[in-house]
């Protein structure tokens, strides 16, 4: 436990929180990109280097962005009721915390034989791409399918009903 | 002599580190090379904004600006006093934090990108692995605080202006990370240091700079503009059209917070810029074998200050674009041409060397560039326009 | 094809960059305070008194008929008339305004006061470096700042001027036409007649 | 040297997170922004996993970061387009206002 990563830590659990707990929606996606960028801090911290900084350009430059777009064009910056009624906002949290509880004694009962991290892994970029285009090709081709299917599902989508039946 | 004049600035580090206990050791490493580059990129930025104001007079047959010191050179010292004295103003229901961190975190982000940029043999701040995508990764945070700038002044004007700019920032990265993609596939390497090793080196005198293929030249000019989008200079200045939305996304800051807005504005270019050279221009290498005895940093800045000059050749020359053509040209000719782009470093790639390849590849670029310039200009219906009113 | 225009434009802006720093023309600015343009004839800003001779409280022309206050579309202008009369330059006895200001705050130089003015008295000024720091004290112009001798009026607007002259000096002379017909008129039959004459050549 | 459970247990905090807002917000968005943080805490998982396992070299664990984040991405595109849709018919985010199928 150093003082790092209880910071990195402190920052994630913070940013995360407000952004599920705040008023403002668009308050709460600034806190989510606090949240997710501490994240990155983190992969960076583990030695995913590439792995972080696609987490900053893909949540922050991307889906942040995209989100803080979706609130404008939805009308909902301006604060509304905070959540639904006290039943279900009590039961929610309770589930989640019930959750949260079962996967920390799970955590802290079974994990005891990887405590101590090997020697640092090296995890360049040349073998990133030597994986991806050897034995992870087959996912690869999936996923790129998939992203073009979502660009142009996600454009027909957002697309204005009148236009698209021209 | 000349190997020594060039490494002086990094024997001068040594030396310093010397005097530095050890424990004390990584941060002082981490000051001496930071510093400078703090202190170099915003004297650059004063400089560039005096050279583009005498510019832009001279090519709008006026004066720039000539008052302030012998030939308006200290101008830039002039209007820095002029933005710290003045009063800042919060608009009453602007949203405080957000309105006060938008401009920090744009001057940090600005900041943050000239780690992974070499300035000059073995000076860079950080040698990362992963440099092209920490810049990237990065320059998308303007965004951010672009967003957050214009949503928190409760302003239309302000907000019309960081949606355009979002809007653009977001279509123009895409061309401007696929226009890189060519250079990272060439040189096998996401580390700005390598890229620019595999460049400084000579066939007879002639570099082996990027630009000089035909991949390289088509990528090279579509990250120039895309980089012309992504830093919002004119022709691509919509989110800031002084005629339209003022100054857009930053109309509601006054004082110092304008002057770090412009700042970071300035200095997004300088770094877009940077990289390109990095990229297509062989960074800090020079232009021909005999003229490597000037060091490599004169080089960089001065191929730095080439390309400022022509953003603000083209900032003099052309009109601001619609919001429309913006957005076509982004999707319907720059994202399939970087493309196609990269389809032809492929084959380039692949092929054996030789004048077969010159030709296979520059075809596929030229004619891909003229049936997309055609697509654009179809579909276009000119007509005369008529003023009802005006006679 | 695409990027033609983009060329043409680039030249055109390189020429004039170029261009500044070889020839005058591609370089239209006049630096003011160092550069200055020749005034043309016709420039006019705010109003200013004319006095003939030397003295500028004994020439004044002005005979505080109060016209161009009545007739000044903004009112700026604010005249007192006096309770005794002088005589002005030809001798004759007048009224005489004992204050009269212009606010050239208020002024919007339409030149309505020199067209209703029936004896020529006010004119209009070229002078326009009138900045000051008193908003209200610097920019009210009092009757000695306002009193400018006809030779600066000849100095400023010659040819309207030499015009004004003439037209005095032919009235003057028709005047003392009459008034020496009358004399003789009066030295002929000594009959009362031309008091009032004799009243203003006193 | 943290341990690698204080890495889990904050991949489970983030989780708990993330599922609590997904359970509690009214919110389509926020719901959407709840799901990517579970995701982000798996994400989190794997990276620990990949960094204190026995086989680092084989970059399974960023393998699979980087594949869960693409699809996070596009996840986020699709769910925030369908959310404009919604939009556009009941003109409200809100779910609890999104009750035209309930019998």
């Amino acid at each position: 436990m150093t003082i790092s990563f209880l910071l990195l830590a402190a920052i994630t659990i913070t940013g995360t929180a407000a952004a599920m707990s705040l008023k403002n929606l668009v308050h709460c996606v600034l806190a989510l990109t606090l949240g997710l960028v501490g994240l990155a801090a983190l992969y960076l911290r583990l030695g995913a280097q590439f792995v972080g900084f696609t987490q900053i350009l893909v949540y922050v430059g991307a889906v942040a962005i995209l989100a803080a777009f979706a609130i404008m064009m939805t009308r909902s910056a301006e604060p509304s009721e905070l959540s639904r009624s006290s039943s279900i906002r009590f039961s929610g949290t309770l589930i989640a915390l019930m959750v949260f509880a079962v996967l920390a004694w799970a955590i802290c009962s079974g994990t005891s034989a990887l405590q101590v991290p090997g020697p640092q892994p090296e995890a360049s970029v040349h073998q990133i791409g030597l994986a991806l285009m050897h034995l992870f090709v087959l996912p690869l081709e999936v996923i790129g399918i998939l992203l073009t299917a979502a660009l142009i599902g996600a454009g027909v989508l957002a697309m204005d009903e009148t236009r698209r039946a021209q | 002599m000349p190997e020594m004049i060039d490494q002086i600035f990094v024997l001068l580090k040594h030396w310093l580190m010397a005097y530095v206990p050890g424990t004390l050791q990584p941060i002082a490493s981490a000051v001496l090379s930071v510093v400078p580059v703090l202190i170099a990129f915003p004297l650059l930025f004063a400089i560039t904004t005096v050279l583009e104001r005498k510019g832009l007079g001279r090519m709008q047959n006026r004066y720039g600006p000539n008052r302030v010191g012998p030939f308006g050179i200290l101008q830039p010292m002039a209007d820095g006093i002029k933005s710290l004295t003045k009063e800042d103003i919060i608009p009453r229901t602007a949203d405080q934090a957000v309105h006060f961190l938008a401009p920090v975190m744009l001057v940090i982000a600005s900041f943050l990108v000239y780690a992974v940029l070499p300035i000059g043999k073995n000076m860079v701040i950080a040698n990362l692995n992963t440099g092209v995508l920490f810049f990237f990764a990065v320059g998308s945070m303007v965004e951010l605080s672009v967003f957050m700038a214009g949503w928190s002044s409760r302003s239309k004007y302000s907000l019309l202006g960081a949606m355009r700019a979002i809007a653009q920032m977001i279509s123009y990265e895409m061309p401007l990370v696929l226009a890189s993609v060519v250079v990272i596939m060439a040189a096998g390497s996401l580390s700005t240091v390598t890229i620019v090793n595999m460049q400084a080196s000579y066939t007879r005198i002639w570099p082996h700079w990027y630009v000089f293929t035909p991949w390289g030249l088509t990528g090279f000019v579509l990250f120039m503009i895309a980089a012309t989008a992504e830093s919002n200079r004119c022709p691509f200045d919509m989110p800031e059209g002084e005629s339209e939305i003022i100054a857009g996304y930053y109309i509601e800051y006054s004082g110092f917070k304008f002057a770090l807005f412009f700042l970071g504005e300035y200095l997004g270019m300088f770094a877009t810029s940077a990289m390109a050279i990095t990229l297509f221009l062989g960074g800090w290498a020079a232009p021909f074998s005999f003229l490597t005895w000037i060091p490599s940093y004169v080089w960089f800045f001065a191929k730095l200050l080439t390309i400022i000059m022509a953003f603000i050749w083209i900032r003099g020359t052309l009109p601001r674009l619609r919001m429309d053509q913006l957005m076509n040209f982004a999707w319907k000719f720059m994202l399939p041409l970087s493309l196609i782009n990269i389809v032809g470093a492929g084959v380039w790639h692949f092929m054996p060397a030789g004048f077969a390849r010159w030709l296979i590849v520059s075809l596929l670029v030229v004619v891909s560039c003229a049936l997309l310039s055609r697509g654009l200009r179809r579909g276009k219906s000119f007509y005369v326009r008529t003023y009802r009113f005006a006679s | 094809m695409l990027g033609e225009g983009i060329l043409k434009g680039l030249t055109e802006t390189a020429r004039n960059f170029l261009g500044s720093y070889v020839n005058k023309d591609r370089l239209t600015t006049v630096q003011f305070p160092e550069e200055r343009l020749p005034q043309i004839e016709a420039t006019r800003d705010f109003p200013f008194l004319v006095y003939d001779g030397s003295d500028w409280q004994a020439g004044l022309r002005c005979v505080s008929c109060q016209i161009c206050e009545k007739e000044c579309p903004p009112k700026c202008i604010y005249i007192e008339k006096s309770k005794d009369k002088k005589p002005d330059v030809t001798g004759k006895l007048q009224f005489y305004p004992t204050t009269f200001d212009i606010d050239i705050s208020v002024c919007m130089s339409c030149q309505i006061c020199v067209e209703v003015c029936p004896f020529d008295a006010i004119k209009m000024n070229v002078e326009f470096e009138m900045s000051s720091e008193d908003r209200f004290g610097g920019l009210l112009l009092r009757k000695e700042q306002l009193a400018k001798s006809n030779e600066y009026y000849n100095k400023i607007h010659p040819t309207e001027a030499a015009a004004v002259d003439a037209a005095l000096a032919e009235e003057r002379a028709k005047v003392e036409a009459k008034a020496r017909q009358a004399a003789e008129a009066k030295a002929a039959t000594p009959a009362p007649v031309a008091a009032p004459v004799a009243g203003e050549t006193k | 040297m943290t341990p690698m459970s204080a890495y889990l247990l904050l991949s489970a905090l983030l989780f708990s997170i993330g599922l609590a807002g997904a359970l509690t917000r009214r919110n389509a968005i926020l719901v959407l922004i709840g799901i990517e943080l579970m995701l982000n805490a798996a994400n989190l998982n794997f990276i620990a996993f990949w960094r204190y396992g026995p086989h680092p070299e084989a970059l399974t664990g960023i393998m699979f970061a980087i594949f869960s984040i693409s699809v996070a991405a596009a996840e986020a595109a699709v769910g925030l387009s369908i959310i404009l849709a919604v939009y556009r018919h009941s003109r409200t985010t809100d779910l609890d206002q999104m009750n035209s199928m309930k019998g």
